[in-house]
């Protein structure tokens, strides 16, 4: 492509075009985006919203003819300053890719080269597409790095990418794009994978660099919070198609369409919580401890220990939700893990109903394991795939000795799949012929076989789209108050905590920083590092 | 007539009805099934399927042995039946005594006359040294001009009746299998293109050596299907010998961890570190010691060089086991910080239930990958072994004996190649179909290759 | 970095002890010593006498493992086993049952294998990698559909067909080069173009279908897709982006075999004639020579557990995300 | 980017040059497997298959192998006429015939003809003009004190082989030498396989050796500090070896290897502190008087042997046996001995490569001492009733044949202590020659020695005294004499004796059980066609067989203890006489009776041969001798001891510029004879090795086409738009 001389668009200048889209299985020919439209402006951000398996994704790959090989451009056409990209060669589509339109990812720990250092790999993008070579490239790069907020870049450039942390690497993905000033942006859900706080400030750098760099950005998320904080213009798409398109403003004020009528309801309601429901303890920890040892050396002696829960005392009542909040490595899980017996404590004790469990034996833990279970956070991984549901309903009972004639187990089966709002003859059925939502369903029916008091939650719904989300939590609460079991609820995702639990409870670095009633914690967080969680929520 | 059954045989036939019992409870199973639909989904996984089927229905064939029954004299009183020290199998039978023609010496593919040049006597009753003719070639010619359309024409009445037999044979299946999602298409090709040819094979070979006579003037296409049993065998026999252990030893190093694990991985380091060829040739020379030294315990010569055999399939399954546990292990770890086991365990699950239920089932692909790729590893394996003196017992015809044996036949002049041609078709043949066969079952059941499908 | 490398060593040693253990057992229920001297003192006129002669002369009229009639320590250290294996440990591998110091003999002979070895692994990985990648250029077209069946294809034929067909071809018929042989005045090259033309043309389907699947799978990685966003051409995405990453597990996986290559192989040297350790190991079997035997086992267990140790070493410098500890 | 893409086409292309440049860089054949011989001297290009020599101390060897360079290199008191036949004794590394006094048991020298003889006395003089080779351990410093003497391993670390000592010396051959390597046989140090046999004859040969065996063995011992009854030396050249009772036989003992002369100080070279790690040991480096000396020995590839420039005056016979004029083999008549240079033995496993590479002109012969060259080189001949037929390729070259009659015979023999087959009655007998002549010998050579072999009549090959010819030497059980020449009795008769024998059609006739005969063979050396062809020999009688495969040490093990019923063996003489061949049969010899490795593994016991033997063994050739062997090869015949038997003919091939190939079937110091036209090797080597180019082109074509769409196809994606 012959090098046009590169003006500044000024805003609202239509960047990239998209026309009837249609995007089908090379096999089988069915069509999964199915003739979209839309156009990105200068110094905009389009935001398009979908749940996993919308087409969104792929909708932004072929407008970059990055699709895989199972996937075929089948009609339709995109346009970037005027000229149709599929009707480039491929040889001249490669001069667009990265000068002219550019793309982030979602996950950047798996987008960046492991083996090459992010330096290079951002110049590589400028060799590709300018003269810079040597020292001037070197500092381009650099100063790239500090336009998107990486400290110290000078020295960064010659880390690989696994030594930077989740925001920073997104930040390299961010320069990479940006290096050879693209007119279009495209970014695939860019904050998935980060922790909330860092989420927020990573939209922050692209919201800025839209109006710096006048910018048409497509921004592709699930996250309704993220369309609110950072999109001028909304799609939603819904199987393929795109249902609604609508300014910002007017979509949430005014969705037109059921489906993001739905999507919006997601985002928490930080005007009502639950009160705290009794004050009867149910399970008490007090000053936990899990803690890895760290060997070292010829003898692999143990030298010093990574303290996963360091000190953690909380009580939750009969009926009550304690919800544990924090980030990813923060201890919660490990806690949860400790409370069912499962990872040996180093001190502190847990009491159940006043005794003690923590540290009992296999054999002398069996009586209490019917009174505590689990919902673990990834539903395909916790079931067998080889066993049916009845079976894997059944298992519970039949370990744990709830004497019970095999009619009658068949029949509390049928029972319990009812009431998670699934039918009878499910019981036959295999893991994988459930979704995501309904699995946890049944992940919920096999905790609640054993008539437990306390069902710990790990991370029950963040696997789960939004709306499947919502249906999940209602239902917990609703067996809540139908059984009076507690729940120890473990989550990243403060967002929920508002409709779901009585007690929150925030962890950073193994340590329970601050806790107190739901209430209490979103509304009038002290902890600094609550108070930045908190920020990152989005509000309606 | 007298069954006489092998270790062997038993074993093969043992190994056939577990593996269709097994396949007849994964059938309950849809991820399974869906799985094995996915290699039978292929036109190349059908052809190979059929092809390795074929190889097994002769290796089963083979593995009816029995002896006949000798005819009492009869002068003798006695109703007492002695049977014959030769044992035969149903297979030699339904090649029509292909292995019992036998000529003097070496001939080439469709010759009449031997190889070599022997003194005989001429229409004159003079001494002359020329090519004789050979016993149980062209018998039927009047003139050795006739044997190209004499070949031709039976040829094609062998392909006729072939055809009939196919017809036979695939019509039911086509009744039956209409409109099934699966490429039967393919597998009913290769099976006319089997069926015809062993028709094809066994008619000719009455009249002709299709493959050429060896050196002792034996049929050597009698000798490379006679090497099928061998095959196949050992392919399967030295898996499953060792399955029990590796599995056993795996899954409990993967679950159990600690000194378990620790005394497992030192088994396979150390078994692992000694040069595979060497462990192989110490243990088989032991086992022969051992056969040797107890001559009283195998009736029949053949019982004994199926003794050796087996030893070779165990020592070969000992020897290779340690792969198989490494992966069952690693993959026993993974899955033991699965969901699915966590939540068994917050259940009170007991270890024997969880290791049944939940680990065992899961690790069953992998074994099953294991089974097919060593497949036609070990074929070939017993190639090398053989040329290295620890193969199989010479009384035993095996490919690897065939290879060994005609190495230096190639230095003749005129080059005598068809021993080693006979052993290479059916050898590669079988190789082959074992290797695609294996690719397919691999991308169907290796979750890494399922993984990289999804994603694309 | 060292304490791990130490540490492996250490862990190394109970593995050897295992090693020797098992095959001094096999072979000594294989070879009583009685045995060994018969068939080392010839065929004619052997008497009982010889035999005791020999074995005194030779180490062997001691007990296997346990020496009830000596005291203390020696109840051990007096034994066959603790004479002849213990010193295994010691690099000194004594002498081989005709006599020959083994030391000497494997120094010798540990260089033509190697001077095959070698350039076949070198070779063979250059020309694999080459065809893999020219493969997954056109990964999902009938070109790579059809190569991958030409892989199997080269898969499935034994190894003793490539080395007779090469023989038979290349040397006996074309007369392009010697058809076994092996010395080092003169032209040594001459002699290894034909085993390490067969050594690598034997290779090239497993290997070439090995490498294809290391890259495939480098291919599918996010990363690439990066790659090709920032506008890459599809021969610096294979040659920038997904050989280096390819070449980790390559590297790893290789880089076990890299001792063993002293050991040179089995089939090719005696085949080609080339007096390596390989011909050796052969000759050592066949003529159930167990001195021999014993100290190839444990040559080939340690260079095993070094190439162990090499490949995690080549981990952490192939890769920039693993650190050893 | 196009110029990326021209890589693989580089590639291509440098292949084709480097094709090219092979073909540039070699001065003559490309395939040429030998180094460049050192100019101007005649080497000799050879084999060793299918393993290198494992001993060369000859002391310690016993093998034919090893015999072939021991017997280059050593030279024992006797030898054999080079040419003549039958077998002629000579003296060659002593002056004459050895001089043999009988003593009785008081020591009075009485008539050779007396009964009472106790010992032999056998008085040898040595050469006065043989001299020993250059070697280091004869190498004196000033004061005449041996030059390589160390005092530890250290000193001696910078030498690693033979070549790396600088000074060399050499000394006359003398009598006490002899008699060292004879107390060196004794030696139980050396465990000699000899020891155990020789101590029966040698006067004193046990005791000395029971006297060394508690001598401390740090370094070298010096046996010439040890007495031995009955060695004596006379004087310098003149030595005496008193053997008890009569042995005839021993002469032929003499000119074997292991009485050849060992230098005391050669024995203390090689005892040298850290010479056994680096294998400086005679046992790898021998040291004689022979026509030629060992200058490398890399067990790995190679053996070198050149000439001994010491080597006494010998010269080429002038006489040979009828014929040999005619044959060229007087040619050299009267030449100076060694007619070579240099010989190279290349040690080669492979047949396919030995075979190509004496085709290619590579090796001068195609190989030296090995029995199984039958199995090795049958494929380029046939031998008919005619002689030797050569494949065209083979005649075209020029190639020689040299057939080889080894006095040696391959049998199966019954254990005749077996309770089935074994026994003396007559209705045994019946049986064991039924099954004789079931086993049609002569097909069984055809088929698998390709005709090498001579069907055995009786346990006396050809070439010694008591093996007859014609009419007169068939074994009149198994064969009828027709038409001139032996015909084997039918399959009916051999039907007929099985039923007389008690079992008709093979079945028992009191149980209807049918007979199956078992046969031990040892698993290497059978094959499952040959053992598919025995099936069916015996199956013509309706007799089955069951085969019991074992490895060598099972074998012998069964053998040892009579766990047999038919065995395979076989019995390379040592020396020409019937007495090393009907001792297989006698009744002492059995290892159930002697309780030792003994050679009759037959059992056969019958007195009547046992009392022959023992008569015949001490006569000295002539009449009365022969009528005990026709005898005693009769009562052979008539109990059918042995299922089959054949004497092996082992075909030596040579390459036209050979000369003088004639075989001698029990001496292996036949190199010396050997010429070698050097340039017409040359000529024909570059003749028959021109290479055939056209696959190399072939190949890069291929290659080329390989890449072309690869290249198209990847320059088509590059012009690809989305559009369909």
């Amino acid at each position: 492509m012959s090098r046009e001389h590169q003006t500044q668009p000024t805003a609202g200048t239509v960047c990239l075009r998209v026309q009837d889209l249609t995007v089908t299985l090379a096999e089988t020919g069915e069509a999964i985006v199915k003739g979209i439209s839309f156009e990105l402006q200068a110094g905009k951000v389009f935001a398009l919203v979908g749940e996993s398996g919308s087409g969104k994704s792929v909708t932004s790959l072929a407008a970059m003819r990055l699709l895989p090989d199972a996937l075929r451009i089948s009609g339709g056409s995109v346009e970037v300053s005027g000229q149709d990209l599929f009707g480039l060669s491929e040889a001249r589509m490669q001069e667009v890719r990265g000068r002219r339109v550019a793309m982030i990812f979602q996950n950047a720990m798996s987008a960046l080269n492991p083996v090459q250092t992010v330096g290079r790999q951002v110049a590589e993008t400028l060799r590709l597409h300018t003269r810079l070579r040597g020292a001037a490239l070197r500092e381009r790069v650099v100063s790239l790095f500090q336009e998107v907020g990486i400290p110290d870049p000078e020295q960064r450039f010659d880390f690989f990418p696994h030594q930077l942390s989740g925001g920073q690497q997104q930040r390299v993905m961010i320069a990479m794009a940006l290096a050879c000033e693209p007119d279009v942006l495209i970014a695939d859900e860019p904050t998935t994978a980060l922790d909330v706080t860092i989420q927020l400030q990573v939209l922050n750098l692209i919201r800025e660099l839209t109006r710096s760099r006048q910018l048409a950005v497509l921004l592709i998320t699930h996250d309704m919070g993220v369309v609110k904080n950072t999109a001028d213009d909304v799609a939603v798409m819904y199987r393929g198609e795109l249902i609604e398109r609508a300014s910002v403003e007017d979509f949430f004020h005014n969705p037109k369409q059921a489906y993001s009528r739905r999507l919006i309801d997601a985002l928490p309601d930080l005007t009502h919580f639950r009160e705290a429901a009794t004050d009867s303890p149910l399970l008490e920890l007090e000053d936990v401890k899990v803690w890895f040892p760290i060997r070292r050396g010829l003898l692999q002696r143990v030298v010093d220990h990574t303290r996963a829960v360091d000190g953690v005392s909380l009580a939750i009542g009969r009926g009550e939700t304690y919800a544990l909040v924090g980030e990813s490595g923060s201890g919660k899980s490990t806690l949860g893990r400790a409370v069912l017996n499962l990872e040996p404590i180093a001190g502190g004790e847990i009491r159940f109903q006043g005794e003690t469990i923590g540290g009992l034996g296999r054999g002398a833990m069996l009586p209490y394991r019917k009174q505590i279970q689990v919902i673990f956070q990834n539903p395909f991984s916790s079931m067998n795939p080889r066993m049916t549901v009845g079976d894997i309903i059944a298992e519970g009972m039949i370990s744990l000795g709830l004497a019970l004639s095999p009619e009658e187990r068949k029949a509390r089966i049928q029972r319990l799949l009812e009431r998670v709002q699934l039918a009878a003859e499910h019981a036959h059925r295999y893991p994988h012929e459930f979704s995501g939502g309904q699995l946890q369903r049944i992940a919920i029916a096999r905790a609640l076989a054993v008539n437990p008091e306390l069902i710990i939650c790990d991370e029950p719904t963040s696997a789960l789209d939004v709306s499947i989300r919502a249906e999940v939590l209602d239902l917990l609460a609703e067996l809540q108050r139908e059984f009076g079991v507690s729940y120890l609820f473990i989550t990243h995702d403060l967002s929920i905590v508002p409709g779901l639990a009585h007690k929150v409870g925030v962890m950073q670095r193994g340590k329970l920083v601050e806790q107190g009633t739901a209430e209490q914690i979103l509304t009038a967080p002290e902890h600094p590092y609550t108070r930045a969680l908190l920020a990152a929520v989005p509000r309606i | 007539m007298k069954p006489v059954i092998l270790w062997s045989d038993a074993l093969i036939f043992l190994l056939v009805i577990s593996l269709a019992l097994f396949f007849w409870r994964l059938r309950r199973d849809p991820q399974t099934r869906e799985r094995w639909a996915e290699v039978f989904s292929s036109r190349l996984g059908m052809v190979a399927f059929t092809v390795i089927a074929a190889y097994i229905m002769v290796a089963l064939l083979d593995s009816l042995h029995f002896r006949r029954a000798l005819e009492n004299p009869e002068s003798l009183a006695t109703e007492e039946v002695f049977y014959d020290n030769k044992v035969t199998s149903v297979f030699d039978v339904l090649t029509g005594g292909m292995g019992e023609r036998f000529e003097r010496t070496y001939s080439a593919p469709f010759a009449l006359l031997s190889f070599e040049k022997e003194n005989i006597k001429d229409a004159d009753g003079r001494d002359i040294r020329d090519f004789p003719p050979l016993r149980h070639a062209g018998q039927h010619l009047s003139h050795p001009d006739e044997r190209a359309a004499d070949i031709l024409g039976k040829s094609v009445r062998a392909l006729l009746w072939g055809l009939l037999l196919c017809a036979l044979v695939i019509t039911p299946q086509w009744l039956l299998l209409r409109g099934s999602r699966f490429p039967w298409l393919a597998s009913w090709t290769t099976q006319a293109v089997i069926l015809c040819s062993a028709v094809w094979m066994v008619s000719l070979s009455r009249h002709y050596h299709i493959l050429g006579t060896d050196q002792g003037g034996a049929d050597v296409l009698f000798q490379s299907l006679k090497g099928i049993r061998t095959g196949v065998l050992l392919g399967t026999l030295a898996t499953l010998v060792m399955l029990p252990i590796a599995v056993t030893l795996g899954v409990m190093a993967g679950y159990f961890k600690g000194w378990v694990d620790d005394v497992v991985q030192y088994l396979y380091t150390t078994l692992s570190s000694i040069p595979g060829i060497l462990l192989i040739a110490a243990s088989v020379l032991l086992f022969q010691v051992y056969i040797d030294l107890n001559p009283d315990f195998f009736a029949v010569g053949m019982e004994k060089a199926d003794a050796k055999f087996i030893a070779l399939c165990f020592i070969l399954g000992v020897t290779s086991w340690s792969t198989l546990c490494r992966l069952i292990r690693a993959e026993t770890l993974k899955i033991s910080q699965l969901g699915y086991v966590q939540a068994a365990h917050a259940f009170g699950v007991s270890h024997t239930r969880i290791l049944g239920r939940h680990v065992l089932p899961n690790v069953v692909h992998i074994i099953l990958i294991t089974f097919v790729l060593d497949f036609s590893a070990l074929v070939l394996a017993e190639a090398v072994l053989s040329y290295i003196g620890v193969g199989v017992d010479p009384s035993m015809g095996s490919w690897g004996n065939m290879i060994n044996g005609a190495r230096s036949e190639l230095s003749r002049e005129p080059t005598i190649w068809w021993t080693l041609t006979g052993a290479f078709f059916f050898m590669f043949v079988l190789v082959l179909a074992a290797n695609l066969f294996s690719d397919l079952v691999r991308d169907a059941f290796d979750p890494r290759t399922s993984l990289r499908r999804a994603s694309a | 970095m060292f304490a791990y490398i130490v540490r492996r060593l250490i862990y190394a040693i109970p593995i050897l002890v295992g090693v020797n253990l098992l095959t001094f057992t096999l072979f000594f229920v294989v070879n009583s010593p009685d045995d060994m001297a018969a068939s080392q003192l010839g065929d004619k006129y052997v008497t009982p006498e010889a035999i005791e002669n020999w074995k005194q002369k030779n180490g062997y009229d001691k007990p296997l493992f346990l020496n009830p009639d000596a005291a203390g320590v020696a109840q051990i250290t007096d034994t066959i086993f603790f004479d002849k294996s213990v010193r295994l440990f010691a690099f000194d591998f004594g002498r081989s049952e005709s006599g020959r110091d083994i030391t000497t003999d494997v120094a010798t002979r540990m260089w033509p294998s190697l001077a095959v070895a070698l350039p076949t692994f070198l070779v063979g990985i250059g020309v694999n990698i080459c065809v893999a990648l020219m493969v997954v250029m056109f990964r999902g077209t009938r070109l790579d559909r059809g190569a991958v069946f030409v892989f199997v294809a080269l898969m499935s034929i034994s190894y003793l067909f490539y080395i007779i067909g090469g023989q038979f071809l290349v040397a006996k018929t074309w007369r392009l080069v010697p058809i076994s042989g092996f010395h080092t005045e003169g032209q040594v090259w001459k002699f290894l173009i034909l085993p390490v033309l067969v050594g690598v043309v034997a290779g090239i389907g497993a290997g070439a279908r090995w490498y294809r699947t290391l890259f495939l799978e480098e291919a599918n990685q996010d990363y690439v897709r990066t790659a090709r966003a920032k506008g890459c051409s599809e021969l610096s995405i294979l040659f920038r982006h997904i050989l280096p990453n390819a070449l980790i597990p390559i590297l790893t996986g290789v880089v076990v075999l890299i001792p063993s290559l002293f050991m040179g192989s089995l089939l090719i040297e005696s085949f080609f004639g080339i007096p390596g350790l390989g011909s050796y190991m052969l000759d050592a079997i066949n003529s159930q020579d167990f001195a021999i035997v014993r100290s190839m086992v444990f040559i080939g267990s340690i260079l095993y557990i070094i190439g162990l140790l090499l490949t995690d070493i080549s981990y952490t410098w192939a890769d920039p995300r693993v650190r050893l500890s | 980017m196009l110029s990326r893409l021209a890589a693989p086409r580089t590639r291509a292309a440098l292949l084709l040059i480097g094709a090219t440049l092979l073909a540039g860089c070699t001065d003559g054949p490309w395939n040429n497997p030998n180094p460049d011989s050192p100019p101007g001297l005649v080497t000799y290009q050879s084999v060793m298959t299918p393993l290198p020599p494992k001993h060369l101390d000859p002391a310690l060897s016993y093998a034919a192998d090893e015999s072939l360079f021991l017997m280059q290199i050593y030279e024992p008191p006797m030898g054999y006429h080079y040419l003549k036949r039958p077998y002629e004794l000579l003296p060659l590394g002593v002056e004459d015939f050895p001089e043999i006094t009988y003593i009785n048991a008081e020591g009075e020298i009485i008539d050779p003809q007396a009964e009472d003889v106790a010992y032999s006395v056998y008085e040898l003089t040595v050469r006065a003009d043989a001299r020993y080779q250059p070697h280091p351990a004869f190498a004196l410093d000033d004061r005449g004190a041996p030059r390589y003497l160390f005092k530890d391993a250290s000193e001696s670390r910078p030498y690693r082989q033979i070549s790396d000592f600088p000074e060399l010396g050499s000394r006359p051959v003398a009598a006490n030498d002899y008699v060292y390597a004879i107390k060196r046989l004794a030696d139980p140090f050396n465990a000699s396989p000899m020891l155990g046999f020789m101590a029966q004859y040698i006067v004193g040969m046990e005791d000395f050796s029971a006297r060394l065996k508690d001598v401390p063995r740090d370094g070298w011992v010096n046996l010439d500090d040890y007495r031995m009854d009955g060695l004596e030396v006379v004087d310098d050249r003149t030595f005496r070896i008193t053997i008890k009772g009569r042995y005839p036989q021993f002469s032929y003992w003499l000119a074997m290897h292991f009485f050849s002369p060992i230098a005391p100080e050669v024995d203390r070279f090689f005892h040298n502190p850290g010479f056994l790690d680096r294998n400086l040991t005679l046992d790898w480096w021998p040291v004689g008087s022979g026509p030629f000396m060992m200058v490398k020995n890399d067990p790995n590839s190679e053996i070198v042997l050149e000439r001994n420039p010491n080597f006494r005056e010998d010269y080429f016979p002038t006489e040979g046996a009828p014929g040999d004029a005619e044959q060229g083999l007087l040619e050299d008549a009267g030449k100076r001995l060694p007619l070579i240079d240099r010989a190279v033995f290349r040690l080669e496993k492979e047949v396919l490569s030995l075979w190509t590479k004496f085709l290619q002109g590579y090796y001068d012969r195609s190989g030296e001492s090995h029995g199984n060259t039958n199995r090795v080189f049958d494929q380029a001949f046939v031998v008919g009733p005619n002689g030797v037929e050569l494949g065209a390729e083979l005649a075209s070259h020029g190639i020689t044949v040299s057939p080889d009659v080894k006095p040696a015979i391959y049998y199966y023999g019954f254990n005749m202590r077996d309770p089935v087959l074994g026994g003396y009655t007559e209705e045994r007998r019946k049986l064991r020659r039924a099954l004789q002549i079931a086993f049609d010998t002569e097909e069984y050579l055809k088929i698998f020695y390709k005709g090498n072999g001579i069907p055995a009549q009786s346990p006396i090959p050809p070439g010694i005294p008591g093996f007859v010819e014609g009419e007169a030497g068939i074994n009149p059980y198994v064969y009828d004499w027709v038409d001139g020449a032996p015909k084997r009795k039918s399959i009916e008769h051999a039907k007929q004796l099985l039923t007389e024998a008690g079992y008709p059609n093979g079945r028992d006739a009191r149980t209807g059980e049918p007979l199956k005969i078992f046969i031990d063979v040892q698993s290497q050396a059978i094959s499952s066609t040959s053992m598919n062809w025995m099936d069916r020999a015996f199956g013509r009688i309706g007799v089955q067989v069951e085969y019991r495969p074992a490895d060598w040490n099972r074998t012998r093990e069964k053998l040892l203890t009579g766990n047999t019923q038919i065995f395979s063996h076989g019995w390379l003489a040592d020396y020409p006489d019937p007495e090393n061949f009907l001792f297989l049969l006698y009744g002492p010899e059995s290892p159930l009776i002697c309780n030792c490795d003994g050679a009759n593994n037959a059992s056969y016991e019958r007195p009547e041969y046992d009392d022959l033997f023992r008569q015949m063994r001490v006569l000295p050739a002539g009449e009365e001798r022969d009528a005990l062997v026709a005898r005693m090869v009769d009562l052979y015949r008539e109990d059918a001891v042995w299922l089959y038997g054949f004497y092996p003919k082992d075909i030596y091939l040579n390459n036209p510029w050979v000369h003088n190939n004639k075989r001698h079937g029990i001496s292996k110091n036949t190199l010396k004879y050997v010429r070698i036209d050097d340039d017409l090797r040359e000529r024909k080597r570059e003749e028959w090795n021109q290479p055939v180019i056209w696959p190399l082109y072939a190949m890069s074509a291929l290659l080329v086409a390989l890449l072309l769409p690869g290249i198209i196809a990847y320059r088509r994606r590059l012009r690809a738009t989305a559009r369909q």
